[in-house]
Formats: C-alpha cells, structure tokens, sequence
C-alpha cells in the first residue's frame, strides 16, 4: 500500500546557512525520500516551508528600501533623493543581473575548486517549481528551487546597497549604476559562492556526503560573511577611493530627517526576520531559533547604543538606538541559527558597544564614512563571524559539528578567521580596483558645484520636498541669459529634441 | 508709520501676540528665521559622539507696522512679555514706513494697517 | 485502517486567477479527497497553504495605504491629506460592503449567463471556516472559505482606490464617497464576477467539469483585467467628467514629496508578492513563479524607465523610477502565474517603456490625468494582458490550454483582446454614467477657492503638517468679522451647537 | 508499521486565547500524538502553523514602532522624536527583559493561585524548538515552543509602549526608561499570566483537563483586557499623576504631521492581523476569522468615526479615520476567534462611536491624556471585551463553552465584567504607585523650560527635521558666554572628557 | 531706492509674479510668512471635536526693489492682480532703501537691482 | 544703524558668517527665501518627459543690524565671501534702523545690537 506523506522530513536542508541533515538524518545531499523502509514519491513541496520562505523573501526585499530610508534620513535633505534611488535602482540592476546570470554563477553546479559557479542555470534554466541543487542535491527545505533562488536574489540586491552609505553625498549616478553591476557579479556572486553554495570552499557542506567536504568550514548562517563583512570592508575601500566630502569635518552635517532614519530601522528590523529565520530554508524549529535570537540582539544592542551615548555623549540618541539596533541585527546575522537566545544577548551587546566605538574612533580619525557601513556592517560582521565561533552550539542547530570554542570545538575559530580575512581581503582589493578604474575612465565623484547644490537636483533633477508655493515655468525660448557654465548641472535644459 | 521688526524666542510668540491683540494691534506677520547672538547655540551629538554644536537657533520675527505714536508702546510691550532674562532674548529693530497699502481696497497710510 | 493525510492534494484550485486542478488531476470542481485509491476525510485545511494566503491577504491591505502614500507623494503640499484619505477611507467603504453583499455578488453561485453572483452568501452566509465555492466547487486550495473571502476582499478595497489618482486634487470627499460605494458595487463586483469566479463568463473554467465553460477563457492571473485595466479605463472617464485642475499646464504641480511616493512604491511593492503569489491559492510552485516574475518584471520595468528618462529627459529621474516600477507590477499582474521569468523580463520592459511614452503622451496632449492612472494602469494593465496571451506556457501553470501565441495558441490572443475590450467599455461607460449623474446631483468638484486653498482644509479641516509655532484659539464668540463668504470653506466654524 | 504523520492534529491548542482542544478532542494537556488508534511519533512540529506564527510575530513587532509613528505624527514638531524614541526603546528594555525573566513569570508554571508563573524558565532554560508549555501542557498548535514565547514577547513590548501617548510630550527619558522596565514586570507580567497563561486564574483553560479549571473564564482572544484595558486605565494614572501640558487648553496643539499618524494606522493596521489572527496558535480556520472580523471591525470604525466627525465636527476628519480605525482593531481584538463577521461590524460600529465620544468628553473635561490612549484603549478595551460577551459564538472558535449573552449564555456577561474591574483596579493602582514613586525619588516631568524647548532636544540633543543650512560648529573653546541656566538643558555641552 | 514688501495670497503669487514681470522687475524674493488680522484664522478640528481656530494664515511675501519712480506703478500693478475683494487680500508697504550692491560685480545702486 | 540686507547663494552661507565674525559681527539672522532675478531657475523633470523650469531658486537672507560706520566694511566682506562672478550671487540692501531694543535688558541704540 503506498503511504501518503505530504512532509518528506529527509529532504536536504540547505540555505543561506547549511545543515547537513533535519535531525541526524543520513541521507544528505541526495534528494531521496526513503523514510525508514517506506517510499514516497508524492508532492515534494511542504507547503508550511514554501509558505515561510515565500513570506521570508518577501520581508528581505522590503529591506532595501528600507534601507534607503535609513540611509536618506541621515543626510542632508540636498541628497535625500540621491541616497533612496541608489538602494531602490539597486533592486532593479540587481533583480534583473541575478536571474539571468548570477544565480546561475552563485549557486549553479561548481565549476572546480569551490571559487564559482558555472553557467548552467543562465536565465534560470532548469531552475523550476521543483525542489532543486546542484548535482542532485537540493537546496531548501522541499521548497521550489525557484523560490530559494528568490530568497537569495533578495540577499544579492540588498548587499550592493549597504556599500551606497560609504560615498553617500558624492556619487555619480552613471558610474554608480556601472559599480553596482560590476561589483554585484565579481564581489558578490564568487563569495556568495564560497560561503553559501554546497560546494563553495568556505561552505560547510559538500553536495556528496560520501566525497570530504572541500576547504574550511566557516559557519555563517545568513551572511555575515558573504554580506556584511563584504559590503563593509568594501565600504572601506570606497571611502578611501572617494574622498572626504567637500566640507567634512568643518560643516556640520546632521541626518537631515531622522524618524526617516527610525522608519528605516524599523523596516530593516522587520524585514530581518526574513533574512534571518528564512535562511533556515523552511519554517523549522532552527528559523525560531533565528527569529528569536535576531529580536533578542538588536533589542540589547540598540538599548547599548543607546546607555553609551548617554554616557559618552550626555544624551541617550535616538539616532543611537536605530545604529545600534541595526549593529545588532547585523552581529547576529552568522550566529542567528547556531545559537541560544542568552547568547544572542551577549552578541548584542557587543555589537552596541563595539560598533558604538568604532563610529566615534571614525569620527576622530575623520574617515568620511558618511553613513558608518564600515563602523557598523564592517564592525559589527566581523564581531557577528567571531560571536559564532564562539558561541554556536550543535544542539541549536542540529549539525553535529557546528560547536564554537565555549563548546570545546577552538578550530571553529580558524575556520572563522580564515573566512573573515579572505573574504575581506578579496573584497577591498577588487573594490578598490573597480572603483579606481571607473574613476579613471568614467570620474565616480560629482563636482564641487554639483556637490554644493546637492545630488537630487544635479543627478536627477527633482528635489525631495517642494514647498506650497511653486514656480511658473519660463516662457518658451531662452528669454533670461544661458545660466553660467558652474551652474548648468543644476540648471540646464534638456535639449529641445528631448525636451518635448 | 514704522515696522517693528522683533525677534523673539519662539515659545513667547503667543505671549506677544496676546499683548500686540491688547494693545489694539491685531494685524501682523510672523516668519521663522534662524538667529545667531551671543546665546551659544544648541548642541547636537552626532554619530561619532562628535558634539556638533549648532550656533544658530530658530527664532520668530514678528512684523508688525504701526503708526509712529505707537512704537513706544508696542516696544514696551514686546519687551515685557519676550523677556526671560537670559541671553538671547533677542531683539526689536524700528524701520521707517513710507508708505502702506491695503490690497483689497487700495487705501493708503495708517488707516491701511 | 483509515489513512491520514493532512494535505489533501486535489482540492480545487480556484483564486484570483483558476487552475482546472492541481496538475493534470481530474477531480474539478467537487470538494473530494479521494488520493489514488485512498480515501481521506482528515482536516481539509492544509495549514501551509492557509499560512500563506493570511500572509498574502495582510500584504494585499498594506498596498492600500501604500497607494496612498504613492499618491499623496504626488500630489502638493495642500492636497496630500486629502489624497491619502481618498484610498484610506475606501478600505472602510469597501471593506464593509464587501462582507455585507460585494462578495455574494461577486463570487456567490451565479445567477444565469456568469454575469453576476447571486445573493446567497449575503452577510457571508455559508462563508465558513471550511473550503468552499458555488456549486460544490471550491475556491482555493484546502483554505477556509472565509480566507478566499478575505483575499478578494483586498483586491475590491484597492481597485477604486487606485482611480482616485484620475481626479486627485480636486474631487469633494463626500460625492466621492458615494462614487466609491457605487463603483465598487456596479463596476467592480460584476468584473470580478466575469473574470475570477468559476461562473464568469470570461473565466477560464467551469464550476462543473462535465458542462462545457461557457464565455471565453480569458486568463488573468492575479487582475490585470478585473483591476487594472478596470480601473484605468475608469479614471480616463473621470478625468474627461472632471476636467483638469486649475493652473494645469501653467504652474508647475511638482510632487510634494519623493520620499514619500518611493515608500508609496516599496510597500506597493512588497504588498504586491501577496497580490500575485497570493492568486496561486496557496503555497505552489505556481505561487513561487508569481513572485519571482512580480520582482523581475518590476525591477526591469524600474530600470527601463529610469534609463528612458535619462535619455528623453536628461537625468535619471527617481519618481521614474518608482513609477516604473509600479507599471511592471500593473503589467505582469495578468501573466505572473503563466511565465517564465525570462518573457516576465520582457513584459517588464514593455511596461517601462510603453507607460513611459503613454505619460509623456499624456503630458504633451494635456490630458489632466493627475497622477498618471490612465498611463500606468491602464496602458500597463493593456499590455499584461495581451502579454499574457503571448507569452502564457501551460508548463508553468499545470494548466494545459493555458498556453499562448508564442507557444502555438493563437486562440488565446482573442480571448485576450476581447477581455480587454469588454471590461473596458463597460468600465469606461458605466464610470462616466455614474460620474456624470452624481455631477447633476450633487456637484462632483470643489469650487476654485476651495481648489486654491486645498482640499486638506477645505475637505477635511485640517493640515498635514504643522511648524513649530501654532496659532492661538480665537477668544470665544466672534470678536473679528466673519469670514467672507469665499473663503467660508476654509474658514467658517461649523454650527455652536455641534461646536461644543 | 510506522506511520507518517507530519501535522498531529490534536497538539492542544492554545494562545493568546486558549481554546480546550482543536475541535471537541478529548486530549488535553498532554503531548500525545494517538490519532485515531495510529500512534505517531514523527515531527511534531507543522510548518505550516510554524510558517504563519513566524510570520505573524514579525507582524505585531511592526506594530511598536508603527505605534511609534501614529503617536510621533500627533506630537508637535519638538517632541517627535522623544516620543517615538518611547516606542522604539521599548522593543529594547522589554525585548531583554522578556527572554531574561518575563516570560518564565508570565507563562511558566504557576507558582500557586494562578497568579504568576516561577522561575523555571527564567533565561528561556527548556524553552525550546519542540512544543511546550507548564505541566506537560502545549502551548500553540504545533509550533515550537520558542515561537509562542516570540510570539508574547511582541505583545509584551507593545503594551507599555501604548502607556506613552498618555504622558507624550513631558515625561523625562530617564524615570520612564525604569517606570517601562517596572511596570512590564510589575503589572503586564501577572496580568498576562491570569489571562493568557493555561494556568492563570482568569483565564478559561485548565492545564489539567482532570481538575477543573480554577478562577473565571474570561475571554480575551487576543488580549483586549491584557492588553488594552491594561494600558488604557494605566495611561489614565499617567495622566492623573503627569498633570497637564504647559499651555494644553490655551495653546493649540495640533498633530505635527498627518501623513505619519496615517503611516502609524497603517502599519497598525498591518501588523495588527498578525496579532489577532496568531493569537489562534496557528494558521487554523479560527485565525481567519479572526483576521476577517479584524478587517471588519477596523473598516466599520474607521467609517464611523470619520463621519461623526464630520457630523459633530464639521468636517470628516483624516485624523480620525485613523483613530477610528485604531479603535476598531482595539475593540475587536479580544473578540475576533470568537465572533461572526456580522457582528464584528457591530463592534466596530460601536468603537467608533464610543471612542468618538469618550475622547470629545476628554477634551470637555480638559484631562490632558496627550495621545488619547484612554479614550481609545481603555474605552475601546472594555468596549471589546463586553462585546466578547455579548456575541461570543461557540460556533467560531470550536470552543464548546464560548458562548455570549446573545448565544445564551449570560455568565460570560459576569466573567468578562470580573476580568475587566479586576485588571483595571490592579493596573490603576500599581501604575499610579510607581509612578507616584519615580516622581518622588527622580522626578518624572521634565522642567518648563525643557517642555518649551521640547523633548528633542533636550532630551536626546537632536531635533527630528534639520532645513537646508546648517551651522556651523564653534572654534572650539568657549569665546562667547556660556549659556544661562535656564537653558542649559538644551545648550550644555558635555563635559570635555566625553565630548572629544 | 524702495523696497517694496508685498503681503498677499499664496494663491496669487502666480499672477503677481508676472505682473512685476511684465513691468520689467525680473528680480525679486518670495517668503512664506504667517500672517494675521482682520481676516478669521482657518478652523481645524481637533481629536475631541474641538475646533482650533487657527488665527494666523499662510501668506507669502514678496521683496522687490525698484527705482523711486516704479513705486507707484508696482504697487498698482499688484493691488491689480492680488485682490481679491475680500479680507485678507494683504498690504503693500514702501520702506526706504540707501544703497544696493550686485555682489557679483559690486555695482552700485540702481543699477544693481 | 542700518539693517544690511544680503540675498546670497546658501552655499555661501558658511563663509559669509564667518566674515563677519571676523568682523565682530556675531548677531545675525538667516531666513530661507526664494529668488528670482537674472539667473535662470532650475530645470526639474515631470514624469511625463516635461521640463519644470522653477524660476525661483532657493536663497539665503542674511539680516544684521550694523552701526552706521561699520557698513561699508560689511558690504565688503559679504561682497567677498559671496561672489561667485556667475549670475545669482545675489544683493545687498541697506535699510535704515531708527531704533534697536535688546529684549533682555531693554537697552536701545547701538550698544543693543
Ligand atoms: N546685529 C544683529 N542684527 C540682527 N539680528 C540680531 C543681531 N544681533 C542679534 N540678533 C538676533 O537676536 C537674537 C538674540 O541675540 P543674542 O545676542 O543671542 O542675545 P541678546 O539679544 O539677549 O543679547 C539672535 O539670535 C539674533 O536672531
Ligand atoms: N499691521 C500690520 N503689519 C504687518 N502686516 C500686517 C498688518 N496688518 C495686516 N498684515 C498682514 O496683512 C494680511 C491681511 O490683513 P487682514 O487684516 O487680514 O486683511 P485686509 O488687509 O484685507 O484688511 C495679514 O494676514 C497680515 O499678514
Ligand atoms: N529687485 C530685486 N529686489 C529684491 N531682490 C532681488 C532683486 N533682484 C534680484 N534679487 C535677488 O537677488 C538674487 C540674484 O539676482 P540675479 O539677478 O539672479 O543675479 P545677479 O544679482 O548676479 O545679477 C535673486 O535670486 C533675488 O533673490
């Protein structure tokens, strides 16, 4: 008689962060459905986890606007505009590159060596409604492979967008747009590779249980390697290639909206519990783990924000709290599915306080990180990968060897190091070069002039917020003399063949 | 006629908007300026725990014309009710009027105002 | 010995847009559980699936607001409450007819030729916890009855929020409330009624699978057609009733806020994965295509306006951008359940560049459309459904007639075009009718002095924003002389005895 | 023969409103997985129900800080930032404080009387990813018992952050901080236990289906008594212990901006279907009753009080669509697993009238409650809980002896009475008490001059809106006067070891 | 010199501008100010059904200088255009100016404006 | 006295404050205005692919109330710190002051600014 068992509960669980097995399952890495003598072949998507992963991807794309409000409340109004269009353009760029090419070199079967992979899956061939990895291994908790190809597109797109807070202010946009895509396929795409893939050296987990697993096993759950060490030490490289903005240090330049800024914080906290719960691939006991633990950090590190800038800084800073529950958010990131909500305090902790120190060590040296990616993304990652290394716990997420040092496992502090610092080194470097040959070729800074009008005006003519009273549009034809050359980025015409 | 030009802190504006309405004075304009004196101006704290110190405070200008006879008393007034006693009270300035029209009617000198 | 199976999976799948069954199954359109052999009576509710549509439903009334906020970024400082309000309330108005009577029209057993729905299910009668649908048929897959329901319900709250864009900054709020309550009654319920219940005549599918379908087979996914292009053809009619606004084409009527209509967008957006993955009926395969067609077609549709404002218009323009992306998600609406990602790229550009032209056509021909829902949704809506029938691939749907002409359907393109044309003319003439007559009786459009003062004042008594210092209240009784009578509108104390 | 049963259908259900058993089951409290004479042990978490109590606890966070935006756009411009700080903070000092202690009070096993739970969970010790609850008891449907605690711990957060509209706009950032942590241990900790715990002595369930249950059997969904009387009658003590507002009667203090309070409904509204239709413990047919009548409800309220408000008050208020429908969900909210959609109709109908009045006889009375939180929470509260007992229906939650007055059963009347007076008599009095406390030890209000100034600046040295031009920072070193103390509240500089 | 200040509607400043335009005076400044007087404030309702009368009004400003002998044509030019009949339709008043300068060349008088 | 009146470019702002400072001059007020003149507005775009040429452009008023014999130097450093040599620098007007008031103290004339 054949059994109807809608939930196979043996299907490979693998997402954002990987786990060998559902509970010391042997099958791994074969998308077998034997269950204890009994075969079934029926419907081999879960419902339950499509549904938590549908919602997930969902909560992670509202992310990136959401990042735009974080980031466009802290500058000035002159740049609102500017700031929002680079996280929302980037969601365009992005959405388009990652379904025709980059999922297939991110996830697509191993071209050797675990570096990248290969073009296989290019404009999502063979990626459908069915659950699905590379060489018969399946990614997900029976979930469509299209929908963890939809998870992790949201991850691509939000990435680029973090480092747009480095060289807030001053960017052009075409060059800009070029970054991005250049950057989202030769940054993100081979470190997502290695960190998340199956066979991705970093990962910990190989597509064939009978086959050793290849390279290192850094444990990072939803990307605080692949992602916020990445895009923070790029925003290192982006500060130095950009320059200070003009004024720095002499002006002051207040967050020029900050319930914009909270609004943003609120979004992204939202939001990452997508990231973070959904990167257990399915709504399992590990994503409650991960929801919990991402509450209970960015709770405790935007209340240590918060304390330190009462006590360091005479006042307790709203602004404060939306950093520091942010710097939480992203500390708790690698560790959100390996360990205990108690430890995820201490997470947080750490991360209020040393992102906290971090930004005002930025401020003294007078690094123009306009937005703090570095003190907080870059900080706040690195401290995340460390915390998981020392604090994971087997029991948490149900792979045998993902213990950190306070549970006797010290090599799991190698693992984590190795992958901090190549992960970073890879990331600087390449971004650095990026930048700086664009910079040649193309100029990635605006004018001075249009630096002092501001970004919205000169890079997209409009502005934020018009007044009540508005203006009458000239009479047709040039009656008032041509604006002066300084000025013509803010000022001048398309010309009449465009214009209407 | 003279325009009394005075620039008070903001939280005493109704308080002499009730004096001037007293007085007999019910029309007048009020504009948000940023003012700078010799109060020190308001520290901010930015991200870094960089104390941003902002030297340049909101104030309230109030506008109101009156006829030359009336100044005495509307200064006075004015300075009665903005008074706090701490710097940056701010202050009134007196500048001529030659002239005043009412748009709606065109009439013109005091009666105008 | 009974089995279980918690999830049977031969439920009808019926919702925004129908699927004969699951995937290639038989049983349509009768509530069995019968499973290769197996009988199975177990809860009929699959919990995953349920999960899914309250998480989509939720999503789907965001969008609501969202507009709103889309629209009233929009509009001038003077008019943003007004505008907002105008899609806030309508979730009031709707949502408490819909449960009254809209429902039992729209979905309840037909009343002969699928024009209309009966009144069966009168104040939700009959509308329960378990699955259900006219005629033995059921509407969703293994989901409460009353969750179907709920879905709908968000897709009649939106659909006449979305014409109050045609008329913004100039329609008196309470003729509009009536204008509300009667579209959503006349118009909306019987399309809904044609296109999305089993029973419609433009339907794909026939409640009881031995009777021919009668009508035609228009596929609509998720309300290209029922909403969309309903609704476009809608607020052209309004904006030929209402004619333009004051000082159109001689002041400048710049957006009052961008930031605004960019948060409008990303929660259109966000809310807009339930709109479509929701019309899957439950957590499928078909669900996780239309979400990833939803991003890809925006984030294309985004990209391509942005760039065609760059080069028509000089610079990258950020309200493109946000429009852009709301007229890919118009365009893939129909589609997202019937492509592949790859033609949901293509539909996006289509969107971009087609709504693109379609505003700028607008703009040249001074049609007073004020916020572009003519060019958006419908010019948008249009092209989703014919882009529906050319690119539709039954592999994605499991639906086998749902292919297009590209896959050897020609036939669909007809189904199409008269869908199209059917919803619009009724659309347009009962719209101008009811316009028209609330016009006679009641004066559709504020005065000029209202206009000029606004209609957050004029309308609604108050302003959205307030600066630092306030008013006083005059003394009690009036010291000062009235108010002249035009400006009584914005001035005028209502009557002592309500006063206080 | 094993069998597969992924989703055991008789894990004892039980939320934010219990309910005895799924449907009429006879296993109560005990983990037992005996379906029909097949005994399964395999999984006995369903995703599904997992998926959507994800989903919903990611909803109801949302709400803090969307609370944080309706209170923050009501406030004047000074103050806006303070008082959605007050929300923000709380997702802060509660979210710690919850995972630490709160939680192992408010649900663990009762320490006698049903008055709070002990101290066995403190530190979430044994609360983990299987299901769980006091005594072999299970709490929620299948879903980890980590996730019920995540799902509480959003309610716990939100409700003292309800309390701070009452004192907005004068209340020291210090003493509130603590009065936050106090009250949350103090008075929503017990509280909740007697409501929502198993074992809480108002609630209606036993643990022990032997014994029989001790106490009352109030009904309360969602948490309409635990909730928001709860925070309703405290804001009233804030009220009476904070005084008035300098110059509140005098003054006009009108909203700063609207389109946040309408941003703030909206993400209330939002967030609120995960509040009230999680609180089934799963994604069941009760969960969509209750997400319909929540929609219903906060339609019909919205509805109401917009047009009182233009009948009373001239005009129809956008701000009061938005507190209607606030109203409306606050109403509903301990009545919507337990009521028809009809009747939520009159619900709302009903908060929307009764809110309406009762905050026009606050403003008669002059009683400065800033925000409103008594007129809507406390009012709507106790309005939705006699509603519970009016038109409960044993039909709609499956719960044999749900019934209210209208379905015969008057005796729900007396226990919904009781948990009313009980619980508000208890709030009343602790909150004026530590209140009353914190003044006399610390001084709860801030000064006058700070009060003019505004809570921004001189609470958090910020200010929420910064226009266009800057200042610029002075020479370092003091070359003009220092600044009189009267204001040096918002001019001190920190002290030179701090600043720099 | 005179500065002319002209108080008036917000909604006529479209028409006022192009008077002063057709007149010849390009240059010119606009402020948003809040005005009050004879004419009633705009009734806002409050949460409690209260009305708040709000007494002071949204206006703009318009700061032109112009050569002594345009007064009298500028002046009429906008009690044209700004009128309305109705209270509120705003003031004109003519204050005295002893210098102008064109930062850009630092041309003196007249010539300057 | 004379009140200095100059209409700069905002992102003059910072250097002409300092001048002044330098000068002595550290009261001051600053109003966002909206201007007009020679220098054409900026171009924005309407969705529809239209230009909205804004004729206006955001300005900065610098107000301070100097003693008679100071004012050519102000002139001059305001004229220096503000130039550009690109049409838009702006104005400077010179309005005469009959009487000051410090609010604080109530004393009047020269010693009040
Ligand atoms: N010379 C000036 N010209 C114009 N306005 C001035 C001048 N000096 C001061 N003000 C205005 O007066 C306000 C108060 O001046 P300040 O020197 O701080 O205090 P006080 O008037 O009490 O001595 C300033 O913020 C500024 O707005
Ligand atoms: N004495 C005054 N000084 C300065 N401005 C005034 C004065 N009186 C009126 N105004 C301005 O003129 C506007 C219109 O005045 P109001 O008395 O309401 O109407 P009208 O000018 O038609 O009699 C007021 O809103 C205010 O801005
Ligand atoms: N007649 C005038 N009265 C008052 N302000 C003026 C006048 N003419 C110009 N302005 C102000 O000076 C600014 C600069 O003037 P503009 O003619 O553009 O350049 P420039 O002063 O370099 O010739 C204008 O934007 C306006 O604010």
């Amino acid at each position: 008689m054949r059994e109807i068992a809608p939930k196979p509960p043996t299907h490979t669980v693998l997402t954002g962060e990987t786990r060998r097995s559902g509970a010391g399952s042997p099958a791994v890495g074969q998308h077998s459905n034997q269950v204890e003598g009994v075969f079934v072949m029926e419907n081999p998507i879960d419902t339950g986890n499509t549904a938590w992963m549908l919602t997930a991807s969902a909560f992670v794309l509202l992310m990136t606007p959401g990042l735009g409000f974080f980031y466009g409340g802290l500058t000035r109004n002159k740049n609102v505009l500017a700031t929002i269009m680079q996280s929302f353009i980037t969601i365009g760029v992005v959405g388009v590159l990652w379904v025709v090419v980059g999922y297939s070199l991110a996830f697509g079967p191993d071209s050797g060596l675990g570096l990248i992979g290969n073009f296989d899956w290019i404009g999502l061939k063979g990626v459908g409604q069915e659950p699905g990895g590379p060489n018969g291994a399946v990614y997900g908790l029976g979930i469509p492979h299209l929908l963890f190809m939809a998870f992790q597109m949201m991850f691509a797109i939000i990435t680029p967008a973090l480092i747009t807070g480095a060289f807030a202010e001053r960017a052009r946009f075409g060059p800009f747009l070029i970054f991005t895509a250049i950057w989202s396929l030769v940054v993100y795409v081979p470190v997502a590779h290695w960190v998340f893939a199956y066979d991705g050296w970093l990962s910990a987990f190989a597509t064939n249980p009978e086959t050793p697993d290849i390279g290192l096993n850094s444990l990072d759950f939803a990307g605080g390697l692949a992602i916020h060490v990445n895009a923070g030490v790029a925003a290192l490289a982006a500060v130095l290639v950009f320059g200070k903005r003009k004024g720095y240090g002499s002006t002051p330049m207040e967050p020029h909206d900050v319930t914009m800024v909270v609004l943003g914080a609120a979004l992204l906290w939202f939001g990452w519990f997508g990231f973070n719960a959904g990167s257990a691939g399915g709504a399992t006991g590990q994503a409650v783990s991960a929801l919990v633990n991402t509450n209970s950090a960015a709770a405790m590190a935007a209340l240590t924000w918060t304390l330190l800038s009462w006590w360091f800084g005479g006042k307790p800073s709203v602004v404060g709290a939306a950093a520091g529950a942010v710097a939480g958010l992203v500390a708790v990131t690698p560790a959100s599915g390996y360990v205990q909500p108690m430890e995820s305090l201490a997470i947080g902790f750490g991360a209020g306080a040393l992102c906290y120190f971090a930004v005002r060590l930025r401020a003294r040296i007078k690094l123009d990180d306009s937005l703090d990616v570095v003190g907080v993304h870059g900080v706040g990652g690195v401290w995340g990968a460390l915390a998981t290394g020392l604090f994971a716990a087997a029991s948490v997420s149900g792979i045998s060897y993902a213990d950190g040092l306070f549970n006797g496992h010290a090599q799991q502090m190698w693992d984590q190091s190795v992958g901090i610092v190549v992960v970073g080194a890879y990331s600087f470097i390449v971004t650095f070069v990026i930048l700086k040959a664009l910079d040649l070729i193309a100029g990635i800074r605006v004018s001075e002039d249009e630096e002092e009008l501001g970004l919205d005006v000169t890079q997209h003519g409009e502005r934020a917020y018009t007044p009540e009273e508005g203006g009458i549009p000239l009479a047709p034809g040039p009656v008032l003399p041509a604006p002066p050359v300084a000025y013509a980025a803010g000022t001048s015409a398309p010309t009449t063949a465009h214009a209407r | 006629m003279k325009k009394v030009e005075a620039i008070i802190r903001p939280e005493k504006l109704n308080d002499v908007k009730q004096a001037l309405d007293d007085l007999g004075f019910h029309g007048m304009n009020f504009i948000q300026v940023t003012g700078r004196g010799a109060q020190r101006g308001i520290v901010h704290q930015g991200r870094g725990g960089e104390t941003v110190t902002v030297d340049m405070l909101p104030k309230v200008k109030v506008e109101v014309v009156v006829p030359d006879l009336a100044v005495e008393r509307v200064i006075e007034a004015i300075v009665r009710e903005a008074r706090t006693g701490n710097i940056g009270d701010g202050k009134i300035f007196i500048i001529p009027v030659e002239e005043a029209v009412r748009v709606r009617t065109g009439e013109r000198g005091e009666v105008a105002v």
